[in-house]
């Protein structure tokens, strides 16, 4: 079964499931507080986030293949805000339920993380939670235990309304969009492809930040390679390296651990050589590093 | 040493560790923690006035894109170690405790870069069905981190001053080990992106990752626009996807079902 | 007080209000209206030289999108008032009517954010194909700007300096009207988009409006271009219609003429 | 009669009216002047556009109830730059001629209103008006009559000639161009409305002013909630307050009138509570204004 | 004079003239070119030193889109000749020589703008299937450059320092003339652009040449991008490319041979 | 046969000739060390592009007048970077040789050289030349003669290598990917001219360099004419300038020839009069520059 798991395009049934009841989302809704219990640099979230939905999926895909084939796609690299997580649950699992084609469900996936991402660290961690903090801090600083117990409440509770909130509300709009679509269900799976593509090109730039710190030694003027790189194109090596993983992968049929394994000896050797950005002491020192 | 505290302070932290990612993500904040690691340690005021002014001091500092800032929770422990154990002043006690957030650091990217190889484990517990192997996979994760802090957390009460100079050290004559970590733990989305790629990309869609790279290359490199990079994206991709739908509807509707498909471009 | 002079300016004052929006757009200006103050006060030589001063300090404030730069009739009228009847130098005269420039600002703004109300009156003419109806509209729209404005020509003739005053208190206790008058203003014509919208959007179309948003949002904030923005958008928007409408040319000849039609998506 | 013909596609006769005569185009060029005599915040200059063209479209439509659709949306936001409006009348007037679907209509007048209005900014407001005032200022100062005259003549002149000018030249563009575009009408007016549909998005950007000057109190440094507002996405408000109206005329079926009474409301009790930027003093005063 | 040092001087500045541009694009420069001029004058080491120092002057100074920075032959001999003949020091030569080395800019220039007129000969070769045609243009165009360079490297030899006050007073005098040849000179690749146009520009696709200039003008007037602003129009380029291509292949495969073509738009 | 060689469409004998050998590659390839012989600013290294390829031409189109419609179109405005041409070539020769339509012809090589030309530039001219000389230059300050011959063999070696390595890689490209294309031989043309006219739009801005230099007098604050263009849109002067020579070409029957003329003039006499920016003094003093 495995291989071939992987790469299906549709569930062997298509029959849609019962929908997900009150209980079953808020579960899930519960269950999305571990979004991050795996967190990891290949996948960052998807652990947690499969485990998150994991009873509806159960729930939905009760014959054993079906299941497979879902918990391996929710497998995908995955990452958003984990204040609005629920919301990209929400929409995911009607998909699920509905047995949309995959591609679908991995593209709306992908155009719902990317953003909200985006928009929940502007929102919480940058505006929210400095404002509890600067609200709060005075109190526990005069000695006052009102303060944590205030931080830890309000900070809590706005997030646990948050998520309850968003899992029910997505879930409904999903499951009302979801008639129109599959009526014409291969050229919505075909858009939605493309909205995520074209989102995991932009990942690209917002998410990678290898640089290097070579100067290329040149008498007087060293040159700064980083910057000649950037004339090429910006988050030129980004885009390098994706390139090669899905080289690897694709072409030369690597498993994602080895490519880990390859990408950790680029980066420890090429810290020896200090090629990476950082703020470290190369092993070998060749070329220096112009005074500011 | 007072056996009691001590492993009240690594139950804690064991717990604030797990926190700082999962659970509440607010109880692990100097802000909550401090005073609780105050009340394991016997000295709640001192945890209240330390956490209010590291809470003050953090404001911020959040992970963003997975990317890390100096660790609040290996932070916090020891600046209440060197507070209430060592006597220091709240002020002394946070410089002094700065290090060790700043090797904090090191180790949650150390154990995100190297975690990523569970993954293939659960890759495999999902392609057997098997949710018990996804339990395991994220159980394992939390315990993992949890124990490690829980060491450094003693570690920290048995030993603040030494590890706080050999840590000093090691940050100097190894530096390019940690250098070398971070730079392939930024790299390890890459995996991720790929093996979305992978299946995703189709050869006919390739046109839209290009473009989509380019446009978000435009975008981001506009100060006032890079933190908004993604929702424009989300902008602009839904109004391309929506008309690509339209068209590929407009042309089945005209045609009734016809005999060409729609992948089979390039 | 002369009476005669009193008319004469309520007069020309009530046509400069309305050619500063209608009309020449060109009367209005301090370097035509002064000198024809100046004549209605017999003063026509300070009319010259106060008109000229003024129009080269107003260079360049003139009503963009409907926003107001400090009211130059207003000013106008005050400048010359306080120049040939209170004697003042043309600088000193000029200083003076600053703020009654600035309160005449806030006056056409108030109007404007009011005259909304009249577009139902014109809606309805509209509808009932009744052409009188739309020009008593623009009738009555152009008499009240004059009448208000020949107004505060004559209160600004009687009592200049007392005027001068008020104004300067109204402007600090009570400037928080003004500023919710401007706001409000300044969200009217939301409404006039959401009008557009409601008819335009067919729920097909939503994409291009959000991407019309993004590329403004990013043409808009790079420096160099924003003031090219609608001209670039409308270049991007015309490749984008004109490729829609090749693609549906082609789709309908084609086929003939077939069984579905182009607004068939979402 | 009034309900539908606010939403007619089409007019009811469809044959082609009489081209109009040299003499209406002038009659309408002249009425052209009062473009803004009955300008508002809301439509802006919507009613003189429609009473500058109404001597055409009264030739055209010869029917009562076409001539109140085409009313009714030309009735329309419009706004542009008054010395090139004549060149959206003509090519207006020649699409109303041959009985354009009102869709078409609608979006070619929005995508050339909007940029013509920044041209004509540019190249009136701020480079000819100031060169002609520079020119005849000192003229005026030094006492000479030349000065207003010259200025006058010039300003006054100039506007005249590109009226007219305008006019003619794009209401033959418009017929000319109208032939081939009605055998493909259909086609025609989905493409004219993406292009009308795009342009009002940027409208809401480029028109939209609404900023809010809150600080948000936070011990030592207070947090300015523009600036958050725009790392999620620059003209936030703009788009709100548009969604807003929308939601309201389109799902609650609030005439125009009264959603400009709630913005009328919402704009005064904000500034009360200092919410607006802007000049002016809150009544409550609840946050502080860190020095710059 | 020596008379053999002319002539083998003539020879090497006819041969940089045209590598400049043509051959190795490397024998020309200072570091090279240098040191074989001191050959020919009898004095290696002098050529290598001033080589050196030139090369390190000019580095970073290459001939980007066609745009003539000074010319770095002319700048060659004359230091050359100074450093060599007239026995001034190498910083001196140098400096003495940079008038040169802009008038090289000037008449490099201002052949390249009147060898545009050589196109319609190399048209007309073309399309009478004439290679030798072809090969003629090109060797009269490496010619006349070599011919005269060599020509100025002569006069340079003889009357150096005569030439260099001449050559000062007409750059005062006659700019004029440069300002105007450089000027028409940057204007000739639109006569080239509106060539490719007329040819492929097919009505229906004005909306992607004007999408191409507004989105070429976003990208290039973001400081950070502006030198990718060719690589990234190729991305989005290709992007909109192969959307078109999939849309019309899918138009054709479910009708199988219609009876409408692509371009029967506007 | 002349004119209606430049506007065909297609090659008369559309039987794919037989494959270039690697010596015709080869000798191809040393000829493109002399792709800028016949450099000038109207189509930049045209013929010197077309003298690269003639030698496979000649092999390709055995027809006369094939190579004369071939030759024509070659003939175009070219230019990219000297080092990086051969992969154009390639490209450009393996479509010839499957005898393609002129326009995919034309498009493919408009959208290589662009970009080509950008990234050699800053690879060569502004990071391995720099490089180079830097590493020999003190070496021939030394009196050492090892300092250019290193210097010539590094810089000459480099670009020969890649030459011949980008010919054939690109040749093998092209021929791999024709196939493919073929079947769908009038869509890819369309997708191929659309992507060639987006890079000539693109070129306009990218190597259009005019600018005018002219203060308006304006008593103490004169006005700067292209900052007032710019507000129109930036490279309007090019842009115009473009549209005027089209203009000239398509509509007036211009030859290039003339078009050339008429832009000298306009150079010259613009120049006279201080129109276009430089560092010259012109001979009629009409307006004065600001200090800065
Ligand atoms: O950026 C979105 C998201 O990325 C990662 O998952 C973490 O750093 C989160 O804290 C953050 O909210
Ligand atoms: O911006 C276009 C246009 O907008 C409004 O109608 C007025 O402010 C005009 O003065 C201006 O020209
Ligand atoms: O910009 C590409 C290319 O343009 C011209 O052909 C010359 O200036 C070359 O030196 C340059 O590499």
């Amino acid at each position: 079964m495995a291989s071939n798991v992987k790469e299906a395009a549709k569930y062997t049934d298509l029959t849609p499931a019962a929908p997900l009841s009150k209980a079953d989302l808020n579960k899930m809704t519960w269950r999305s507080l571990q979004l991050q219990s795996a967190f990891n640099y290949e996948r960052m979230q998807a652990a947690g986030w499969l485990w998150g939905i994991l009873p509806g999926l159960e729930k939905i895909h009760t014959n054993k293949e079906d299941l497979a084939i879902s918990m391996s796609h929710n497998m995908d690299f995955f990452n958003t805000h984990p204040y609005l997580v629920t919301f990209v649950m929400g929409i995911v699992l009607s998909l699920e339920q509905q047995k949309a084609d995959i591609a679908t469900i991995r593209s709306v996936r992908v155009a719902a993380m990317g953003p909200l991402g985006g928009i929940g660290d502007a929102l919480f961690w940058y505006t929210f939670m400095p404002i509890v903090a600067g609200i709060t801090a005075t109190m526990a600083i005069d000695g006052s235990l009102v303060g944590p117990i205030l931080y830890f409440v309000i900070a809590f509770g706005v997030q646990m309304v948050l998520r309850f909130w968003l899992m029910s509300w997505s879930y409904k709009l999903g499951s009302n969009a979801i008639g129109i679509l599959t009526k014409n269900a291969k050229e919505f799976t075909r858009s939605a492809s493309i909205l995520g593509v074209f989102i995991i090109g932009a990942m690209v730039v917002t998410f990678g930040g290898t640089t290097t710190r070579i100067w290329i030694p040149n008498g007087d003027n060293p040159i700064n390679l980083q910057g000649q790189l950037d004339t090429i194109f910006p988050k030129m090596l980004p885009f390098a390296i994706t390139m090669l993983c899905y080289w690897l992968i694709k072409k030369k049929n690597f498993t994602p651990v080895k490519v880990i394994l390859v990408l950790l000896v680029i980066g420890i050797v090429g810290a020896i050589f200090g090629v990476w950005a950082g703020d470290y002491t190369p092993l070998v020192d060749w070329y220096t590093v112009p005074a500011a | 040493m007072d056996v009691i505290q001590v492993i009240l302070l690594a139950v804690v932290t064991f717990i604030f560790a797990i926190d700082q990612f999962s659970l509440t993500e607010t109880l692990y904040r100097p802000m909550v923690a401090c005073p609780i690691i105050g009340l394991c340690l016997g000295d709640l005021n001192t945890g209240l006035v330390v956490g209010g002014t590291y809470e003050l001091m953090m404001v911020g500092n959040m992970p963003v894109g997975g990317a890390q800032p100096p660790n609040a929770v290996l932070g916090a422990v020891v600046a209440m170690v060197f507070a209430v154990k060592s006597g220091m002043g709240v002020e002394a006690a946070l410089g002094s405790s700065i290090i060790f957030a700043v090797f904090g650091q090191y180790v949650v990217t150390t154990v995100f870069t190297i975690m990523s190889g569970l993954m293939s484990k659960a890759d495999k517990a999902a392609e057997e069905a098997n949710p018990a192997g996804i339990t395991q996979v994220t159980v394992v994760s939390m315990g993992l981190l949890g124990a490690l802090f829980a060491v450094l957390a003693i570690l920290a009460y048995t030993g603040g001053t030494q590890a706080a100079e050999m840590l000093n050290e090691v940050q100097e004559s190894a530096s390019w080990i940690m250098g070398g970590l971070s730079a392939a733990g930024g790299m390890m989305r890459f995996v991720g992106f790929a093996i979305l790629m992978k299946i995703m990309l189709s050869s006919d869609l390739w046109g839209f990752f290009l473009a989509g790279f380019a446009m978000a290359n435009i975008i981001s490199n506009i100060e006032v626009l890079a933190n908004s990079t993604m929702i424009l994206m989300a902008f602009i991709g839904f109004a391309i996807a929506l008309f690509d739908f339209q068209v590929n509807v407009n042309i089945k509707n005209r045609v009734g079902s016809g005999t060409g498909g729609t992948s089979d471009g390039i």
